[in-house]
C-alpha cells in the first residue's frame, strides 16, 4: 500500500487479461486423457488445435489445422491437407525448431491408437473417449503422404468418425516436444507442461488455485487473444458468482441455477444460455448384487419423483429426461415411455426381489457442479428422502472430484449421480460411452453394464449413414435400456455461462469445452 | 515422672538443591532438646528465619527430621505413624483464615479430623462437634456457618476447636495471636489459658511478641538461625538473659515499654 | 539465572518437538493405508520401488530405526510427496505457510495495536460507560463465529458494496515471484513493472481476512489487557504512587503500563493456537492460499502425507512462538526472574 | 496553628441497606513537630482517615466535614491539582507492608529517583540531571540508614527485606522534605528488632528535622514508645484523645483501658498466666454498627444512655467521649 | 445467648448462594442466563416445539421466504431451505444438536480434565512434570489441527469430530484445574488436613474440590463456548457433522449456495450460533465477576 505510491506504475494501468472462474482441477493438460469437461475446458481450445473443428454457432465441421480433407467413396480413407507455418508454443521449457507438420498429427493419433507407442503408457495409458468409442480399433492406419498431408484408413465405415476427430479430445500435440522429452527421459512432463498450437500457451498451474496462460504470440489464426488468461479454480458456485459480481472473475462456469435470476437482473452481468446436449442420470452398479437385478433397478427408479428433483435442483432450467438423448438430437425418440413415480409399486417390486425394509445402499454424489447436475449432493439428499419412504436407507458418499472418479472407475459404488455432456452432436456419443462394454474399461460406463446385444445394436447403427437406418437401431437400444434400467435418466439441462458485460466473444459451445481464443475485454 | 513431651537431639537439614548453576546450602536446625510437662507452656522465640516455624512443623510431623527422637509420655513417635501423632499433637496455624477450608461448613471442618482418625458414628461425631464448639465459646449454630461468616476471633476459636476435637495432649501453635486485634487477642489468650488449665494441655507456641511470651509461657526457647541459643524459665530468661542475642531481644522489648 | 531459564525452556522445547515428531511419525501408521505409502506419498508404485523404499526408510528394521530415518529425512527436507499434487511437501508448506503467517502476523499486530490500548482505556475507566461499552463490544466480537463474521463481511463489503475482493491474496492477473512467501515483501523486492498496482491489489485482498481475524483476536487481547490493567490499577503500589503525588498520567505511564503488560504477555503467547485456528477457518472462507485451506483440502482428498507434514509444521511453529513469547515475558519481567533465582 | 485540623469528619459508604457511616464525626488536630498516634483496631476507620487526608477516596464514598484544613487551607474544596501539589511537597504517606507499595517491575533506584521532583534537581543540563538525581538518591538512602546503596539501588522490591523496604519508602517520602509524614501501620507484622529500627528512624527524623508524624497503628507498644499524643478510635468514632503519658496513666474511656490492658507488657503488676482483662464480643461489622456509642454492647459500663452518641468532652487537653468515664470512679 | 440475635438478622449466604447473589446484580448476566436457559429448553423440548421434522422435505416449498417477507408464508415462520425443509424446525434441531453435543462434550472433557488435572496438580516429580509438559504442548496445537488429524485417522463424521474437540478441550481444563489444585495444595488448611492424616483422595474431595466448584463452572462456560464454536466450525468446514443433519455449522455452509438469493439461510443459523455463544460467554463473564466480587468481600 505504501510502496505503491512511490513508483509511477499506476500509469501502466490494470493488466490486460481475462480471469475465468472454473469449477475444478483438470486432471492433466491433455484432453486425450480425460472425458471430463474440466480437463477439456482447461486445455482443448486454449492450448491445442484439432485437425477439424465444430463451428460453435452452426454445429458444422469446419477446417482447423487441416485446411481441407477428402473422404473416399467407401468411407474408409480420409486424407487431410495440413496448414503450413503453424507455430508451436515457445515456452521456458520448450523452444520449437520447426512448425507444425504431419509428424505431429501422426504422433498425436498414434499415441492413443497404438498400445505399443512409446507415449501410450505415459500418464496412465487411458484414453477414455477413444477407447469408449472403440476408435483405436476403427482406425487401420495413419500414413504420412508428405509433410503436410496425412491419410487415415479405417477398418469399417464410421459415420461419426469426422465428428469424433473434431471433438475436444482429438488435440494435436507436438512430436518434437515429445522427442525432446524422450531424450531427457522426462516423458511424463508432456501432459503437465503442455505444448500445442492453440491461442494460449501454458504458464503455471497450482492445484486447486489457478492455471495461468499467456498469449501465444504467433497463433496461426489471429492475433486477437488477450495477454493473459487465468483460470481461477473455484469449486463453489456461490463463490464463483460472488467473484463475478466483485469483478474478480470475468466469466464463470456453471452459475448456480438458484442464482440465474440474480445474474439476469444485474446490468453488468450477462447470462448465456442454450439447451445443452447432455443428460444427468442415476446409474446403478449392475455388477453388484442386488443391483444386478433389473427388477430392483426398476423399483428404485419408480421410487423417486424426477419432477421434484428437476424442480428442486435445476429450478426448472432443465427438461425431464426420458432417455439418454435430449430433444435437440436428431435421434430423439419422442414416444419413449418414462418410468413413472410409483412408490407403492416400487415397494412391491422390492419385496418381490427379496429386499427387506431397512436395506442400506449408498448413493455417490459428485462433489462438483456440472451442467447436467448442478448439485448432485442435494439431489442425493432429496432421493434419500424418497428411498426412505420405500424402506431403503441411503448413505450419501462424496469424495474430492479426482478421487471420486478413480474410485468410481473401480466400481466401489452402489449407485451414482452423474451425467454426460456430448462432445459432438452424434447420438453415438451418448450410447457408446455410457453403456457399452468397452466403456466399462475406459471408465465412462458408470453402470458397469455390459450387454452384447446392446453393443451389437450400437455398432450396427454406425455402419449406416442414413438417419432412418441409424434411428432404427437406436430405438431398439432405447427399448433395451428401458427394460433393463441400468441407469435412470433424470434431466437434460440447459447450459449456462455468465460473464461480465465487458467480455465479448465468449460463446457457449454446445459440444464441449470453453474457448477463450476470440475473447476480448472492453 | 516422665515428661509429657520429650524432644531429644532433633536435627533438620534442608536438602541443598543441587543445580548446575548455583549451589546453595540448605537450612539446618541444630540439635534441639527440650521437655514439656502437661499443663506447661513453652514459648519458642526468635526472628524470622530462625527456624521456629520449622521446629513447630517438625513436632507435628509436617516435616521429617534428619535425626533425633520425640517421645510422648515416654513413647517414641515414629515419623511414619501419622495417626498416633495427630491424635496427640495438634497444630494451630498463624492465619486462621488460611488454615480453615472456605468451601465447607464449620461442622464439616470439625468433622474431618474425626472422620479420619476416629471410629465414631455420625451421632457421636455431631455430639463431639457441639461439645467442642461450646468448649471454645462458640455456639451450636455456628456449625452451619462458612468460614467467611465468622469474625477473626471466632475463626481463631474455630481453629482451636479443630485442634482440640481429638482431645490431644499437646498443642503447637504457630503465631496464634499475631494477626488478631488487641481486644480479641486478649480473649483468645484467656481462652487458651483456661483450656490449658481445664484439660492439662501441653502448649507450645511460637511468637515474637515478647510481652505475651512473658505473660503466658512457663519456659522459653530462643532460636537464632537454626541454633538453640538459650532455654529456661521465662522469668529467668527475661530478667537475666545469658546470651547476647537474647539480651538484645529483651532490651529492645523493654525499650518499647519504658515510657518516654 | 536468565541463562538457566533459557536452557531449561530450550530443553523443554526440544522434548516437545521430539514428542511431536514421534506423534507425526505415528500418524504414518495410524492413517489408513500402507505406512510406507503414507510416509513417502508415492502411490501406485511397483514392487521393485517398494522394496527399495522399504530399505531406504528402514521399514525392514525396527520402529526405532524407522523413526530415526524419518527424523533424518525431516532434517534433510525430505518430507515426502503430496498424494494430490505429487509435489514435495516441504515445498508446498514453504509456499503455504508464509501466507498463513503473513495473515496471522498482520492480524496479530493489528489486534495488539487495537486491543492493548483499548484495554488500557477500559481498565482506567473501570465501571464507567466507556468501559461497559468496550466490554460489551468485546463480548459480542468474541462470541462471533469467525466463519459467520467473515461471511457477513463478504456479504456487505463485497457483494452489496462491491468495495473489496473476496478471495485470494492478490488478483490472479499479477504473477508475483515467490521468494519469501510474504506477498507484500515479495512485491516490494520484485522488479515487476506493475509493482504499485500489485501492492494495491494485495492490500485490498488483505483487508477483509485481516479484519475478521483482528476483530476476534483483538477482543480477546482487549479482555486480557483490561483485566490486567484493572488489577494493576487497584494494586497497592499504584495507590501508593498516587499518594506520592504523581499525576494520573505519570502513574499510568511509569507503573501501570509495564506492570499490566508483564503478566499478560505469556497469555498472548497462548493465543497463537487460537489465532491460527481462526486463521485456518478464515483462509477457507476467503480462499486464502495458506496452510489452513491447504490442510482442509488435504483432508478432503485424503492426502495423508500432507496432513502429517502440515500438522508437524504448524504445531512446531506454534510451539516455537509460544516458547519465544514465554522467554520474552521472562526477559521483561524482573520479578519472575527473581523468583526463579529464589527457587533454584 | 495546627498543621492539620480535622473537625467532625464523616465518611459514608453506600451498602446494601443505605449509607453507612464508616467514620462518624471524627476530630483530630496535628500540631507541628509532634508525633501523633492514631490507634484503633481493624474496622476503626483509621485507614479511612489517612485516605481522606491524602484524597484517595473512591468516588462512591461520601465525605463531609466541618473542617479539614492543611495549614489553614481547606483540603475538601481544593482542586485536584492543588491537592497533588501538597501531596508532592508537604504530606507524604508510608504504608504497611512496604513491599506491596513498591512497583514490582522497577528497581528501587528508579522508583526513588522518579519521586524526586524535577525542580529539586540542581543540575542545569539534562545529561547532568540523571547523575544529580542519583546522587540525591544515594544521599537519601544514607539518611534513612541504608548504607549499601550500590546493592539496593539496583535491587527489585522482591529481593529486599521488609525493614529495608520500609526504610526505602521513608526515603522516598523524605525526598521533598515534607512537613507531615503519615505512617499507616508501618511496623505491622515486623520483627521486634526490625520494628525498633524503623521506629527509631522515625523518632530521629522527628527530632532532627522537626518532621511531624501521624503514626497510625494498633500496636500500642510501638506507639507508646514514640508518640507524644494519641487519638483512640473505635468503629469510626473518636473515643479518646490526649497526651500519651496521661492516657497511659489514667485512661478515661473504658475502651482505652481495655486496649491498654490487653498488652500484658504494660502491666508489671500482672502475675504471669493470670487472665487478661478483655472486652466481650467482637468488633461489629460496618453493616451492623450499634446506634449511639458504638462500644455499647461490649462496654462493661454500658447503661441506657449509651444509645445516644456521647459528646466529646475534655478535661484540660484530654478529650474523651463517654457518658460514664472512668473518672467518676475516683470521685 | 445474646450473640444469637446479632447473627440472625445478618444474612450470611453460603459460598454458592453468595456467588449467585453477586451474579444476580448484573442485569446483562441475568439476561444471558435467560437466553441460555431458552436454548437449553430448546435442547430438551426441541422435538415438541418444532413444527416439522427437520429432515422433512417439501417439494412444493423450495426456498420459501421467511414469514416477515411479503412473499413469505406463516406456515414456515423462518422460511424453507433449498430442499423445502422448514428452517425453524431445522434451527431448533440445530440448536439441540450443536448445544446438546457441546454440553455433552464439555461434561466429558471436564470429567477427564479434572481427573487428570487433579492428578497432575497433586503429584510431583518427573512423572507429573512430563504429564504437565505434554499437556501444555498439546494445548499449543491449534484445535482445528487436532480435528484434522483425528478426522484423517478415523474419517469424516460427527462422532470423530467430537473426539477431536474433546481432545482439544481437555488440555485447557487440565491446565486450569492443575493450576487451581496446585494453588489449593499450598494452602494451610490442606497442610492441616494432611496432618490429620488425610490421604490424597480425601484431600481432593474435602479440601480442593469444594473450593473449585465455581472455577469449574466458569471453566465449563468457557469450554462450552469453545465447543459450540468448534462443532459448528468443523461442520462448516465439512469435517464434522454431515448434511443433511441439522447442525448449525452445516446448515450455514449449505446455505452458502443460496447465499445471494436467500441470505436468511446464512443469517439465521449464524445468528443462532452467535446468540448461543454470546449467552454462554455473558453468563461466564457474569460468573467470573461474581466470583471475583465474592472473593474480594
Amino acid at each position: 500500500m505504501l510502496m505503491g505510491c512511490s513508483d509511477a506504475d499506476d500509469t501502466a494501468g490494470p493488466l490486460d487479461g481475462v480471469i475465468y472462474c472454473s469449477e475444478g482441477d483438470p486432471i492433466s493438460f491433455n484432453p486425450q486423457l480425460d472425458t471430463s469437461g474440466t480437463t477439456s475446458d482447461a486445455s482443448s481450445h486454449q492450448i491445442y488445435d484439432r485437425l477439424i473443428n465444430f463451428d460453435p454457432l452452426s454445429g458444422q465441421i469446419v477446417p482447423g489445422l487441416a485446411s481441407s480433407w477428402l473422404v473416399s467413396k467407401d468411407g474408409l480413407t480420409y486424407t487431410f491437407q495440413l496448414r503450413r507455418g503453424v507455430k508451436f508454443h515457445q515456452t521456458p521449457y520448450f523452444s520449437p525448431n520447426r512448425t507444425f507438420n504431419a509428424d505431429d498429427v501422426i504422433f498425436s493419433i498414434d499415441r492413443w491408437r497404438l498400445p505399443d507407442h512409446p507415449y501410450h503408457e505415459v500418464s496412465g495409458g487411458q484414453y477414455p473417449y477413444f477407447s469408449s468409442l472403440g476408435l483405436s480399433n476403427v482406425i487401420a492406419d495413419v500414413k504420412r503422404i508428405n509433410g503436410y498431408r496425412v491419410e487415415l484408413t479405417l477398418k469399417q465405415p464410421d459415420s461419426s468418425f469426422l465428428a469424433n476427430l473434431a471433438t475436444d479430445f482429438a488435440a494435436i500435440l507436438s512430436a518434437e516436444y515429445a522427442q525432446q522429452l524422450t531424450q531427457a527421459e522426462q516423458q511424463n512432463r508432456i501432459d503437465m507442461f503442455p505444448i500445442g498450437t492453440g491461442p494460449f500457451k501454458f504458464e503455471k498451474y497450482k492445484k486447486a488455485r489457478f492455471i495461468r496462460y499467456l498469449k501465444h504470440d504467433n497463433y496461426w489464426q489471429h492475433d486477437l487473444a488477450v495477454e493473459r488468461l487465468i483460470f481461477d479454480i473455484t469449486p463453489s458456485s456461490s463463490q464463483r458468482l460472488a467473484k463475478l459480481m466483485t469483478g474478480e472473475c470475468d466469466a464463470i462456469a456453471f452459475p448456480a441455477h438458484t442464482e440465474l435470476d440474480t445474474i439476469r437482473e444485474r446490468a453488468d452481468l450477462k447470462l448465456d444460455e442454450k439447451p445443452g446436449l447432455n443428460v444427468g442420470f442415476w446409474a446403478f452398479n449392475t455388477s453388484k448384487p442386488p443391483f444386478d437385478n433389473p427388477k430392483v433397478r426398476r423399483a428404485l427408479a419408480m421410487a423417486i419423483d424426477k419432477n421434484t428433483l428437476i424442480e428442486g435442483i435445476y429450478l426448472g432450467s432443465a427438461v425431464n429426461a426420458k432417455g439418454l438423448l435430449p430433444e435437440s438430437s436428431w435421434a430423439y425418440q419422442a414416444d419413449l415411455n418414462d418410468v413413472n413415480y410409483n412408490p407403492v409399486m416400487a415397494r412391491q417390486l422390492l419385496l418381490e426381489s427379496g429386499i427387506e425394509d431397512g436395506f442400506t445402499m449408498n448413493i455417490w454424489a459428485m462433489p462438483v457442479e456440472r451442467a447436467y447436475n448442478p448439485n448432485a449432493r442435494k439431489m442425493a439428499e432429496l432421493m434419500q428422502n424418497y428411498l426412505n419412504q420405500v424402506g431403503i436407507q441411503v448413505n450419501i458418499i462424496s469424495y474430492e472430484w479426482t478421487a471420486f472418479r478413480e474410485r468410481l472407475k473401480d466400481g466401489l459404488h452402489d449407485s451414482v449421480l452423474i451425467g454426460w455432456s456430448a462432445d459432438n452432436g452424434d447420438p453415438d456419443n451418448f450410447y457408446r460411452p455410457l453403456l457399452t462394454c468397452s466403456a466399462i474399461e475406459s471408465g465412462t460406463n458408470r453402470a458397469m453394464w455390459c450387454s452384447p446385444e446392446y453393443d451389437a445394436l450400437i455398432d450396427q447403427a454406425l455402419t449406416y449413414t442414413e438417419i432412418e437406418q441409424r434411428n432404427h437401431y437406436y430405438r431398439l437400444a432405447n427399448k433395451l435400456i428401458a427394460d433393463e434400467v441400468p441407469l435412470v435418466p433424470i434431466a437434460h439441462a440447459y447450459r449456462y455461462r455468465a460473464h461480465r458485460q465487458n467480455l465479448e466473444g465468449l460463446l457457449i459451445n454446445p459440444f464441449g469445452a470453453i474457448r477463450f481464443g476470440d475473447v476480448q475485454k472492453q | 515422672m516422665t515428661a509429657l513431651l520429650n524432644v531429644e537431639e532433633l536435627c533438620f537439614e534442608q536438602r541443598a538443591k543441587h543445580n548446575w548453576f548455583n549451589q546453595r546450602s540448605g537450612f539446618t536446625l541444630s540439635p534441639i532438646s527440650f521437655e514439656l510437662n502437661s499443663g506447661e507452656t513453652l514459648a519458642i522465640v526468635g526472628e524470622n528465619g530462625s527456624g521456629k516455624s520449622l521446629l513447630g512443623k517438625l513436632l507435628v510431623g509436617a516435616e521429617k527430621p534428619k535425626s533425633g527422637k520425640i517421645f510422648l509420655n515416654g513413647q517414641k513417635l515414629s515419623s511414619h505413624n501419622i495417626k498416633q501423632r495427630c491424635l496427640n499433637i495438634r497444630m494451630v496455624f498463624q492465619h486462621s483464615n488460611e488454615s480453615l477450608n472456605p468451601g465447607i461448613t464449620v461442622s464439616k471442618i470439625l468433622e474431618e479430623p474425626l472422620l479420619l482418625n476416629t471410629q465414631l458414628n455420625t451421632a457421636q461425631r455431631l455430639n463431639k462437634i457441639v461439645e467442642t464448639l461450646k468448649m471454645v465459646g462458640l455456639l451450636t449454630e455456628h456449625m452451619y456457618f462458612y468460614r467467611h461468616m465468622l469474625s477473626d476471633g471466632q475463626r481463631q476459636r474455630l481453629a482451636l476447636a479443630k485442634a482440640l476435637i481429638l482431645d490431644p495432649q499437646v498443642i503447637v501453635a504457630d503465631e496464634p495471636f499475631a494477626a488478631l486485634d488487641p481486644s480479641v487477642r486478649s480473649q483468645t489468650i484467656n481462652l487458651i489459658m483456661q483450656l490449658q488449665k481445664d484439660l492439662g494441655l501441653g502448649f507450645i507456641f511460637i511468637s515474637h511478641n515478647l510481652g505475651i511470651v512473658r505473660h503466658i509461657s512457663d519456659r522459653a526457647l530462643i532460636l537464632k538461625q537454626g541454633q538453640l541459643v538459650e532455654t529456661g524459665k521465662t522469668e529467668v530468661i527475661f530478667n537475666w538473659p545469658k546470651d547476647k542475642y537474647t539480651e538484645k531481644l529483651v532490651t529492645s522489648h523493654q525499650s518499647l515499654i519504658a515510657p518516654k | 539465572m536468565m541463562l538457566a531459564h533459557v536452557i531449561r525452556k530450550f530443553n523443554l522445547l526440544i522434548l516437545t518437538l521430539l514428542v511431536l515428531s514421534i506423534l507425526s511419525f505415528m500418524l504414518v501408521y495410524l492413517f489408513p493405508g500402507d505406512p510406507l505409502v503414507n510416509l513417502t506419498g508415492l502411490e501406485d508404485i511397483d514392487q521393485e520401488t517398494y522394496q527399495r523404499l522399504t530399505v531406504l526408510h528402514g521399514f525392514d528394521k525396527s520402529y526405532f530405526h524407522q523413526y530415526w530415518y524419518y527424523i533424518r529425512g525431516l532434517f534433510d527436507g525430505e518430507w515426502g510427496l503430496s498424494f494430490s499434487s505429487g509435489l514435495p511437501l516441504a515445498n508446498e508448506i514453504a509456499q503455504t505457510l508464509p501466507a498463513s503467517i503473513e495473515l496471522s502476523a498482520y492480524a496479530l499486530i493489528l489486534s495488539l495495536l487495537i486491543g492493548v490500548p483499548l484495554g488500557f482505556v477500559a481498565g482506567f475507566q473501570h465501571h464507567k460507560t466507556t468501559d461497559y461499552g468496550l466490554l460489551t463490544a468485546s463480548v459480542v466480537a468474541y462470541s462471533m463465529p469467525i466463519f459467520w463474521l467473515s461471511l457477513i463481511l463478504i456479504l456487505v463489503f463485497s457483494l452489496q458494496l462491491g468495495w473489496l475482493p473476496l478471495s485470494g491474496r492478490i488478483s490472479l492477473l499479477f504473477d508475483i515471484p515467490h521468494h519469501t512467501g510474504f506477498i507484500l515483501i515479495d512485491i516490494f523486492f520484485s522488479d515487476l513493472s506493475y509493482k504499485g498496482a500489485a501492492a494495491k491489489s494485495a492490500f485490498y485482498h488483505l483487508i477483509m481476512p485481516t479484519a475478521s481475524l483482528t476483530i476476534v483476536t483483538a477482543a480477546i487481547i482487549f479482555r486480557l489487557t483490561r483485566r490486567s490493567v484493572i488489577e494493576v490499577m487497584s494494586s497497592t503500589y499504584v495507590q501508593a504512587a498516587y499518594t506520592r503525588g504523581l499525576s494520573g498520567f505519570q502513574v499510568v505511564m511509569r507503573h501501570g503500563v509495564r506492570n499490566a503488560l508483564v503478566p499478560i504477555i505469556p497469555l498472548f503467547g497462548m493465543q497463537f493456537a487460537v489465532l491460527l485456528t481462526n486463521a485456518m477457518i478464515v483462509e477457507v472462507v476467503f480462499s486464502w492460499p495458506g496452510i489452513g485451506s491447504w490442510l482442509i483440502q488435504a483432508i478432503n482428498q485424503r492426502d495423508y502425507p500432507a496432513i502429517r507434514a502440515g500438522m508437524l509444521a504448524v504445531s512446531t511453529l506454534v510451539i516455537m512462538l509460544t516458547v519465544a513469547t514465554d522467554l520474552l515475558a521472562k526477559l521483561i519481567n524482573p520479578a519472575q526472574m527473581g523468583t526463579a533465582h529464589a527457587e533454584s | 496553628m495546627a498543621l492539620l485540623d480535622i473537625k467532625n469528619l464523616t465518611l459514608e459508604i453506600e451498602g446494601s441497606n443505605g449509607w453507612m457511616k464508616a467514620l462518624d464525626k471524627v476530630s483530630m488536630r496535628v500540631e507541628e513537630g509532634e508525633i501523633r498516634a492514631l490507634v484503633g483496631e481493624s474496622g476503626s476507620g483509621k485507614s479511612l482517615i489517612v485516605r481522606s487526608i491524602v484524597g484517595a477516596i473512591p468516588e462512591n464514598f461520601r465525605i463531609t466535614a466541618d473542617r479539614m484544613t492543611w495549614k489553614g487551607k481547606d483540603l475538601l474544596t481544593m482542586s485536584d491539582m492543588e491537592r497533588r501539589l501538597i501531596m508532592r511537597s508537604d504530606i507524604t504517606v508510608i504504608f504497611q507492608n512496604p513491599l506491596l507499595s513498591l512497583d514490582p517491575c522497577a528497581t528501587l533506584g528508579e522508583q526513588l529517583m522518579e519521586s524526586i521532583p524535577g525542580d529539586l534537581v540542581k543540575a542545569q543540563w539534562f545529561w547532568q540531571r540523571a547523575k544529580s538525581r542519583r546522587q540525591m538518591a544515594i544521599k537519601l538512602l544514607h539518611k534513612v540508614g541504608i548504607k549499601d546503596h550500590r546493592k539496593y539501588l539496583k535491587a527489585y522490591p522482591h529481593q529486599i527485606a521488609d525493614d529495608i523496604g520500609q526504610k526505602f519508602l521513608i526515603a522516598c517520602a523524605l525526598v521533598s522534605s515534607p512537613k507531615l509524614l503519615i505512617a499507616d501501620d508501618p511496623t505491622r507484622g515486623m520483627e521486634i528488632t526490625t520494628k525498633i529500627q524503623v521506629l527509631k528512624l522515625l523518632s530521629r527524623l522527628n527530632e532532627t528535622r522537626g518532621l511531624t508524624i501521624l503514626f497510625v497503628s494498633h500496636d500500642l507498644l510501638a506507639i507508646s514508645s514514640m508518640a507524644s499524643r494519641m487519638t483512640v478510635l473505635y468503629c469510626g468514632q473518636t473515643v479518646e484523645d490526649g497526651k500519651m503519658h496521661q492516657l497511659r496513666k489514667r485512661p478515661l474511656h473504658p475502651y482505652t483501658k481495655a486496649l491498654l490492658d490487653s498488652a500484658p507488657s504494660f502491666r508489671k503488676d500482672l502475675p504471669p498466666k493470670s487472665p487478661l482483662a478483655a472486652l466481650d464480643g467482637t468488633i461489629p461489622t460496618l453493616q451492623h454498627l450499634p446506634i449511639g456509642c458504638r462500644l455499647g454492647p461490649r462496654c462493661p459500663r454500658a447503661q441506657k444512655e449509651c444509645v445516644k452518641t456521647p459528646e466529646l468532652r475534655h478535661v484540660q487537653d484530654h478529650f474523651y467521649s463517654c457518658h460514664f468515664p472512668l473518672i467518676r470512679d475516683k470521685q | 445467648m445474646p450473640n444469637l440475635d446479632l447473627y440472625q438478622e445478618e444474612f450470611h449466604p453460603s459460598p454458592l448462594v453468595h456467588t449467585w447473589l453477586e451474579f444476580r446484580k448484573s442485569h446483562i448476566a441475568v439476561l444471558g442466563l435467560w437466553l441460555l436457559a431458552f436454548f437449553i429448553v430448546l435442547v430438551i423440548l426441541g422435538p415438541l416445539i418444532a413444527p416439522f421434522d427437520p429432515l422433512l422435505q417439501n417439494p412444493n416449498a423450495f426456498l420459501v421466504q421467511p414469514a416477515w417477507d411479503a412473499s413469505g408464508s406463516i406456515r414456515y415462520l423462518f422460511g424453507t431451505d433449498s430442499l423445502g425443509r422448514d428452517l425453524l424446525s431445522r434451527l431448533i434441531y440445530g440448536c439441540r444438536m450443536t448445544l446438546g453435543i457441546s454440553l455433552l462434550l464439555v461434561v466429558i472433557s471436564m470429567l477427564i480434565g479434572i481427573a487428570l488435572g487433579a492428578i497432575a496438580g497433586m503429584t510431583r516429580g518427573v512423572r507429573s512434570s512430563v504429564l504437565n509438559h505434554l499437556l501444555d504442548s498439546l494445548m499449543a496445537v491449534p484445535t482445528l489441527l487436532i480435528a484434522i488429524v483425528i478426522v484423517g485417522i478415523l474419517g469424516i463424521g460427527l462422532v470423530n469430530s467430537m473426539w477431536a474437540i474433546c481432545l482439544a478441550l481437555v488440555p485447557q481444563v487440565v491446565h486450569n484445574t492443575r493450576e487451581v489444585v496446585r494453588a489449593e495444595m499450598q494452602k494451610e488448611y490442606v497442610l492441616a488436613s494432611k496432618l490429620d492424616g488425610a490421604k490424597k483422595f480425601h484431600l481432593f474431595f474435602y479440601c480442593v474440590l469444594p473450593n473449585m466448584y465455581e472455577m469449574l463452572v466458569v471453566q465449563g462456560t468457557m469450554a462450552l463456548s469453545i465447543a459450540i464454536l468448534d462443532i459448528s466450525a468443523l461442520g462448516f468446514l465439512g469435517l464434522g457433522a454431515q448434511p443433511p443433519s441439522p447442525e448449525l455449522g452445516v446448515m450455514l455452509s449449505e446455505g452458502l449456495r443460496e447465499a445471494y438469493k436467500s441470505p436468511w439461510l446464512i443469517a439465521l443459523p449464524g445468528s443462532a450460533i452467535f446468540l448461543m455463544v454470546l449467552a454462554v460467554n455473558v453468563v461466564g463473564d457474569g460468573l467470573r465477576s461474581a466470583l471475583r466480587n465474592r472473593l474480594q468481600n
